[in-house]
């Protein structure tokens, strides 16, 4: 059986990853399992400086789901590249960078300054974060914004370029087709959906900045019925996530045509759940006599 | 920290609402006053997120550890239904404990007071013990609404108590605020611990500030990841940083490092 | 205490009603308890001809939802005349017709034909269903065809027009001010998220038509946000509905802007629910010394 | 139909996975063999849909009822988990029954045929039962995969059944439709009441069709509102109405109308 699952230049040992943001930089699942069962880590957002990220409470929860507005709290490139890079080299598993900014210029910074590191394996470009004021989900909606933006990253690296698609569009293929035409070698989806809790007490939003981002189960058929559409538009391969609990939630985004996936929310609620939705998808794949991931996109679902 | 299963040895009713959940401690890391653990409430959905609780004992010996609940939403509601021998899904210990405090920058103190309110009650007995245990003289000051909130049987006869309730139905009439200043002749010689609702612990700081005593209080914030990962469970702190996690830097800072709104 | 909420030039005795789809034409729910104590009812999507809907299975759960690909089986407006208009003469509360169609043609036939009837209340225009091949949500996501159906209306009927907003835009301000622009007494928001769930063992969707329409709590937070946004962005009343299974959820819409809500999949959960809203709404109001729905409005979310 | 809450009676664990539910019947509408119930199996979110399940039996004098259920998913893993006290949200009694169409149809004839498959058990029970009280020679015929899965201690001993297992582990070794061919001369003069597995319940009809008996048969569809309101749960049937509501419509359906693919 092979598990590996080629993303532009790099093979990841297998399609399991841990999603944006809810695994930080590795350091501290690393702690409760061996990072190196992983296809892929994605890692929290980076900016070019610092970002202290949005006042508290950044959670709430909501009917099997959670909201939540980090706003991209992160330590900058700087503290990256002396904190954090020294773990990350000592990883098996691929490492993506999740990259933010505000503006063009800090997505290409961030780029440009982490290129040369060996143990980046790839970028995910987060054009879909709903939780900062400016930049985030706007370049992510529209579609030229989408390709320019992809077109300029496109030169300044090798690495896998996989852009991060948000579910709050009207049309998602739409914008996966332009990431595609500006050289991704894959999209990723979804994103959290906009979402909000009030409390009714208070007469508040919970969170104080207001709409936040909705993750978890609730999310789960978005995010399917998102890669399903996607798949079907663009010829990359999809990285599917949203709301993965269990191996077969993993296997409703392989089914809908994703190559690998991501584990996000999923982590809080049982930390070894990756392991678990591995070993799972190798029994479905012995089971059902699949001997490579693509196996999964030969049904009309 | 590790996630572990545990069966649920013994659960009891010890005060409305409020329950004590005994079971084993099945990793070796021990854990400290102050320290946590999350559990998950189902395996269905809904409640989603694991549920973190302050330790409230554990016995090096025989491997027991507790934690004290109260039963104020959907989760804890199922917690407060499980049967002797269901299995606990447990992560844990977690972050940082009033005893790293206690050691590195208090050792040679004598005089602890020991301030706990509500929810806060667990993991400030559990320091009250260990204090107890190293020599130390804790002093236990609890905080309740009323009489009928007060966790009686949980309480160590060994060490000194004082109970106040805000309507007088036992002990010192008040909250714990008006004790300590009714007391801050001897109490301005001690360290002081907290643990409890957030006006208690803003009012333990000024107070310490007021008569120099160094304070170390337990924060509480809604938590995901509950490891640090996440970066969902911050607090404003003063100095260079002005957001640090309270699952990972936490729950216990000195109270001076905390900006108090 | 004042309940009444004025939609165009109609007032219903209060804020709670049932949603479209979920309600039939009200004589099943009627047998359960008395319907003059709602708000409104929102009838099940009326189109010209009678329509058999999509094949089964029409329904799926998921995470706290479920998803819905029912296919606007209705009687048509020629049976609706003659097997469901005399059960709705006899209602009390207000009765809003919800009217789709495939063409533009459609939505006025059925407006032209129901217009004299003294027991419809008004017409929710439903633009937003993702369960048809053609019409449906189409309309409900290009702000230029939304103002250009909604005037058309407009001119076919005095009763309050109800524009009905699907959350699957890039921003469903621009929708509900098209819908505004175009003469709409109100919009309604929202209908349900864009979804699917795999059958892994038979590696098919478990509803045959694929993408399928979400539904109940798991998409509160959506409705909410979108209540939110949408609310600021007219000035025409909103009606909330997404998920609502308590009068606490009832509540987080009306304080995020809307001036009605819908019960929909709560129904199926627990059928009395419109009633126990409506007095939890009451009892929120006493407490909260509020006099008139308008007065949720009043506070800075 | 009504909605009304009631205590559980007794829960039994009656073959593997079957469990067979008491509760009393509070509301005044009579519940006849084939009508079905829904039940809410939890406060929280998720299952959030009400479950049905078909009447196994009811007692006009004591207002006692009871279902058999099988638990398969997250909603009957609750319902197997309850205890006896705990309250049922029940609404009730939904859909047309077998008795509807054995009485308006079928009042003359005295041999019928109950035919029951996996957890269709339940409603044709009470069936036999029904037609044995009214002086009617009910024959049930209990389809199980394995003799572990049959409901033994449930069965009536006045009523003839005859037992089909699969493996042959107990009684007549093959399914109910290898059985009913085994004595189609008997049957053809009898009506037939089938409530199972769609195979089995198209098997039926097929046979009935051979031997010329009328046929019924209870369908099972996804169902939401459980009513009639939604339209979520139609069955395809002949004739000019393309679905039907297995819900309001049904459940029961004669074969004939159905349309079986
Ligand atoms: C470090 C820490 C230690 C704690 N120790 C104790 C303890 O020893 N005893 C005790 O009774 N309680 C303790 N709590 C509080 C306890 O976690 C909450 O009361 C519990 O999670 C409520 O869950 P629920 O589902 O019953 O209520 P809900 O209705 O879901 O929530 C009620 C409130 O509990 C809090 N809460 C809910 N989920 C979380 C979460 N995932 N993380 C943090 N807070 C949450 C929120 O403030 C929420 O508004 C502690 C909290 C923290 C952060
Ligand atoms: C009219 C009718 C009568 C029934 N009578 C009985 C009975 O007497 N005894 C018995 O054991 N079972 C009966 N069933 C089936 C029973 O409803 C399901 O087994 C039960 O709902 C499963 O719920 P779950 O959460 O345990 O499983 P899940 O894992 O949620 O579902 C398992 C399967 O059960 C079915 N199901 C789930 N929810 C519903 C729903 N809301 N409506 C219809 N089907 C659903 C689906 O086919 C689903 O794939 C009946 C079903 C219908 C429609
Ligand atoms: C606490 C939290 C922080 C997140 N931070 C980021 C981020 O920095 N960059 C990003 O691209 N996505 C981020 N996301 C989105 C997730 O990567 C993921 O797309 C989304 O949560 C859906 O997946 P899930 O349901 O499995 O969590 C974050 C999600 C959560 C819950
Ligand atoms: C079974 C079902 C049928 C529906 N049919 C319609 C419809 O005919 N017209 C319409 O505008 N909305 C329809 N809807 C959408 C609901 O009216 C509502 O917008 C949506 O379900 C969200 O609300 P809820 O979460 O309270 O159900 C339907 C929803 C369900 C679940
Ligand atoms: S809860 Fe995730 S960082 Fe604290
Ligand atoms: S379940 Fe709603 S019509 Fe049958």
């Amino acid at each position: 059986m092979d598990l590996k699952v080629k993303i532009g230049n790099v093979d990841m040992p297998n399609p399991v990853g841990t999603a944006s943001g809810t695994f930080g930089f590795g350091e501290e699942y690393g702690e409760l399992f061996d990072l190196s069962k992983l296809g892929a880590i994605y890692t929290k957002a980076l900016t070019p400086t610092p970002r202290e990220g949005n006042s508290v409470p950044r959670l709430a929860e909501t009917p099997s789901g959670i909201l939540n507005s980090i706003g991209l709290a992160n330590p900058g490139v700087e503290k990256f590249l002396s904190d954090k890079v020294p773990f990350l080299k000592g990883l098996q598993c691929s490492v993506i960078l999740n990259v933010s900014g505000s503006t063009e210029q800090e997505y290409i910074e961030v780029i440009e300054k982490t290129d040369h590191l060996d143990c980046i394996n790839g970028y995910e470009i987060n054009i879909s974060c709903p939780n900062v004021k400016h930049g985030g989900l706007a370049f992510g909606t529209d579609p030229k914004q989408v390709e320019n933006l992809t077109k300029k990253l496109r030169r300044l690296s090798q690495k896998p370029l996989i852009v991060k698609l948000t579910p709050n569009v009207t049309d998602i293929s739409v914008i996966a087709k332009a990431a595609e035409s500006g050289g991704a070698d894959s999209v990723s989806c979804i994103n959290t959906v906009r979402g909000m809790l009030i409390d009714t007490k208070k007469k508040k939003s919970v969170i104080p900045a207001g709409i936040a981002g909705l993750s978890g189960p609730a999310i789960r058929p978005i995010g399917v019925a998102a890669v399903y559409t996607v798949s079907r538009a663009v010829s990359v391969p999809v990285i599917g996530l949203g709301g993965i609990m269990c191996a077969d939630d993993a296997i409703q985004y392989l089914l809908a045509g994703a190559s690998a996936i991501q584990v996000g929310t999923g982590l809080f609620v049982d930390p070894l759940l990756p392991l678990k939705v591995l070993d799972g998808i190798k029994e479905y794949m012995e089971e059902n006599k699949m001997n490579k991931i693509s196996d999964f996109h030969s049904f009309i679902i | 920290m590790e996630q572990f299963y545990s069966k649920v040895i013994s659960l009891k009713n010890i005060a409305d609402d409020y329950y004590l959940l005994d079971f084993r401690w099945n990793t070796d890391s021990i854990p400290r006053p102050g320290q946590f653990l999350t559990i998950r409430t189902t395996e269905l959905t809904s409640p989603l997120l694991r549920r973190p609780f302050a330790l409230s004992a554990y016995n090096g010996e025989t491997h027991m550890a507790s934690i004290i609940f109260q039963k104020v939403g959907n989760g804890t509601a199922i917690l407060a239904q499980l049967q002797e021998g269901d299995i606990l899904d447990i992560l844990g210990p977690l972050g940082n404990s009033f005893s790293d405090y206690r050691i590195s920058e208090n050792g040679n103190i004598t005089n602890h007071v020991v301030v706990a309110g509500g929810i806060g009650t667990g993991p400030m007995l559990y320091l009250a013990d260990e204090l107890k245990k190293t020599g130390k003289k804790p002093l236990l000051i609890i905080g309740s609404r009323t009489k009928s909130l007060v966790p009686f049987t949980v309480l160590n006869k060994e060490i000194e108590t004082i109970i106040c309730t805000d309507d007088g139905s036992f002990g010192f009439k008040g909250n714990v605020v008006d004790y300590l200043k009714s007391r801050s002749e001897l109490i301005k010689k001690s360290v002081i611990y907290c643990c409890g609702p957030e006006p208690m612990l803003k009012g333990c700081h000024f107070f310490s500030v007021d008569v120099g005593s160094k304070c170390y209080v337990s924060l509480e914030q809604m938590m995901a990841c509950g490891i640090g990962a996440c970066m969902g469970c911050t607090c404003e702190t003063e100095g260079k940083k002005k957001y640090t996690r309270v699952c990972k830097d936490g729950p216990v800072f000195e109270s001076s490092e905390v900006k108090w709104t």
